[in-house]
């Protein structure tokens, strides 16, 4: 079972190192989004540091949402999906491996970088290492929900636009419990309570999700 | 013991068009019946409310849409999974039937709140969580019907819109509870309807409300679906035969 | 071994077949035949157990092929490739083993590319190989391939008169060591099997 | 038994009237519209599919 999951995730990495554009654009995307906001809503810094945990988890959410049309869509067109469904183990535990090497090229990355970001709203320290946890904790339930977006509008015409429509709705209670998180570190009541919330979300994503996409995953193919 | 009672035969669509058209006219009559009880008991006969004086007849609809709003979405989820384990034909297009009503029903229950609130509380909309819930299933009303209109194919569409609906299902609580959550964290707005007791003429003229709306949308729903029936089935006999005899815009 | 009873396929609006079956056993082969849009490539999707019949059964030794057992049998080649560009012929090789749960050593996946023309070529990522030089990456599978049941849809496509009778022998040796096939082809090819079947699909 | 005294104080609402009325004048909208648009759906639909079967059948006449 193991085995399985490890070789998709290492195919997979192997595939998104030799494409470094895609996930430099999408760690690029994040960036801009999140520098755009001061030039918006003016350089207070009062003002920045009540917005930035929404600012930086709304960006996050849009940049996750950047890569998933080419999910499934790349081994759906060379037919490497079909190998993939009929291998001789669950689906469920082929996209559990593609979710997590989703996450590890697209969620680990904004993590990352989400404390320099911070530092442009003027967080103090210890709401950057909130900001930082909770992305890094929330973002594998993004990658999860996400599958099962990516998978219903496999091979559909406009297919990114409608992956959006379908899966930010799903995405609320991430953003509420991640931002949350740095908001309640903030304001001293302690962000705790926030970070576990959001990581019974993420184990909960990583376990059912992939399910969920498997199933969407054969409605697709047939 | 062969004019045993079949469940099976109903859910054939040959068997269900017939039925369905039959049943619409009761239903309109049934939901007028009813409407006009509930205008009349509610906006006549009821007295002022103390607390909101007659701004809270709006509740006489925007109750009933919530509630029929809530209702659809569950009944649809119901057909899906039904859908989805049997492989039944009809369940599909029941969902696809049921969902712009429901999508509207949310719609008018967001509009009647928009109203209600301006005067009440001061404000078109706050960020409560019943409201964000409510605009929240809106969204996934009109996800699942961009899913099931973007994908040609009658079967696919049903499957992959069951799947959504399932999924939506299981998120809807944790969605409304993170919002109450995040709401009262935040002690944005402290909004609270009026928790008097209310007189038996609102409760009465609310319920009978609650009943037309509900009988409409079943009338609309049964409408809908005979349509997708017909489209679905066109290659069948029944459907050639049905639409031999027919003639667009005479049929009742 | 692969019995399919009455098998129905509707896409669409379109009933493509209905009321189709075959037997097919060890060493034998079967030839689909039919024209473009007659169903072949849905009933090879039906016997992998991707498309569900609309009404009919298929089993493996007497089975329901809905099961991870049935799937360590069988060896599917589609029309598409099933290669990554970005990836090497070898990488590419490995890579499919692993996801298919085979063992696959780095010699044999060498030996197998060397068999299909590719030495020399191991370590140059597949979009800058031609059309045919990727169907032999694909190809390169069959070479060490161990399952019983092969389904190939359209095997001989963009391959040289050479690379033709090379494949031919692949399958023929899978036949006489008691392999099944089922293909779909426009071509005539000679294949040296134990019986050879054919279904047409009109 | 009727809570009102006038039509003009029924119309007025104790003020309220133009949000019970938008309220109620939405909904009536809707409950008239849906249908309407449902109905010349299933309309439309019957003529394209008795234009096809009509096409359908002159072909396997031929």
């Amino acid at each position: 079972m193991l085995k399985i999951i490890t070789a998709v995730i290492s195919r997979d990495l192997k595939l998104a190192m030799r494409r470094q554009a895609d996930i430099v654009s999408a760690l690029f995307f994040f960036i801009i989004v999140v520098s755009l906001f001061p030039l918006g809503i003016g350089p207070e810094p009062d003002l920045l540091r009540k917005l930035a945990p929404g600012v930086l988890w709304v960006a996050a959410l849009l940049a996750t949402m950047l890569s998933l049309p080419r999910l499934f869509a790349d081994d759906h067109r060379d037919g490497t999906l079909e190998q993939l469904a009929i291998a001789p183990h669950p689906l469920g535990l082929v996209v559990t491996g593609k979710v997590i090497a989703h996450w590890l090229v697209s969620g680990l990355p904004l993590a990352l970088i989400a404390p320099v970001l911070g530092v442009q709203f003027d967080l103090s320290a210890e709401a950057l290492v909130a900001i930082t946890l909770s992305i890094l904790i929330g973002t594998p339930a993004l990658s999860g929900i996400g599958a099962i977006g990516a998978a219903l509008t496999l091979g559909l015409r406009g297919g990114g636009v409608l992956i959006s429509l379908l899966v930010l709705p799903l995405y609320i209670p991430v953003l509420i419990f991640g931002a949350g998180a740095v908001d309640a570190t903030v304001t001293g009541l302690g962000g705790e309570g926030h970070l576990s919330l959001l990581a019974a979300l993420t184990f909960a994503s990583i376990g059912f999700a992939p399910w969920a996409a498997a199933a969407a995953l054969k409605i697709a193919l047939e | 013991m062969t004019d045993r009672l079949n469940l099976y035969r109903f859910a054939s669509p040959a068997t269900f068009y017939p039925l369905a058209g039959a049943m619409i006219p009761y239903f309109v009559a049934v939901s007028v019946v009813f409407g006009i009880a509930g205008l009349w008991l509610g906006m006549l006969v009821a007295p002022t409310d103390f607390q909101q004086g007659e701004g809270y007849r709006i509740i006489f609809i925007h109750v009933p849409a919530s509630w029929m709003s809530m209702f659809i979405y569950l009944i649809m989820a119901f057909w899906a999974a039904i859908g989805l384990a049997f492989n039944t034909r009809l369940s599909g297009m029941m969902a696809q039937a049921l969902a712009p009503t429901g999508a509207l029903m949310a719609f008018l229950s967001l509009w009647t709140g928009a109203l209600w609130g301006k005067p009440m509380w001061g404000t078109w909309w706050v960020w409560d969580a019943r409201l964000t819930s409510e605009l929240i299933l809106l969204f996934l009303y009109i996800g699942y019907m961009a899913l099931t209109a973007a994908i040609d194919d009658a079967r696919r569409a049903d499957k992959a819109g069951g799947l959504l609906l399932l999924v939506g299902v299981v998120n809807i609580p944790i969605i409304y509870f993170s919002v109450q959550w995040w709401n009262t964290l935040h002690q944005g707005s402290s909004v609270n309807l009026a928790k008097s007791s209310m007189a038996t003429t609102m409760l009465w003229g609310m319920l009978l409300m609650a009943m037309c709306f509900w009988m409409y949308s079943i009338a609309m729903a049964l409408m809908r679906v005979r349509t997708i029936m017909l489209e679905r089935e066109r290659h069948t006999d029944w459907v050639k035969a049905e639409l031999a005899h027919i003639v667009a815009g005479d049929e009742k | 071994m692969l019995e399919a009873d009455n098998l129905e396929c509707v896409r669409g609006d379109r009933r493509l077949f209905a009321g189709l079956g075959f037997k097919l056993d060890a060493g034998e082969l079967l030839y689909l035949q039919g024209k473009n849009g007659s169903g072949k490539t849905s009933l090879l999707r039906m016997l992998i157990g991707l498309l569900p019949p609309e009404a009919g059964s298929i089993r493996w030794k007497g089975e329901a092929i809905n099961s991870d057992e049935y799937r360590a049998e069988l060896c599917y080649l589609g029309h598409l490739n099933a290669i990554k560009e970005e990836l090497t012929p070898l990488e590419n090789l490995l890579a499919a083993a692993r996801l298919a749960d085979e063992e696959l050593s780095d010699d044999d996946a060498l030996d197998a590319l060397e068999q299909v023309g590719l030495a020399g070529r191991e370590d140059l990522a597949c979009k800058y190989l031609s059309q045919g030089q990727k169907r032999r990456v694909a190809l390169a599978r069959l070479v060490k391939e161990k399952r019983p049941l092969w389904i190939l849809d359209e095997p001989f496509v963009a391959l040289d008169m050479a690379a033709v009778d090379w494949l031919s022998g692949i399958i023929s040796g899978h036949l006489q060591r008691g392999g099944l096939a089922v293909m779909t082809t426009h071509q005539k090819v000679n294949i040296a099997a134990g019986s050879v079947r054919e279904l047409r699909l009109s | 038994m009727i809570h009102w005294a006038s039509f003009s104080d029924f119309i007025a609402m104790g003020g309220y009237g133009f949000y019970v009325w938008g309220s109620f004048g939405m909904t009536a909208l809707i409950m008239a519209i849906e249908p309407i648009v449902a109905r010349r759906n299933r309309i439309a639909t019957i003529t394209r599919l008795q234009r096809q079967l009509r096409a359908e059948t002159r072909n396997t006449a031929e």
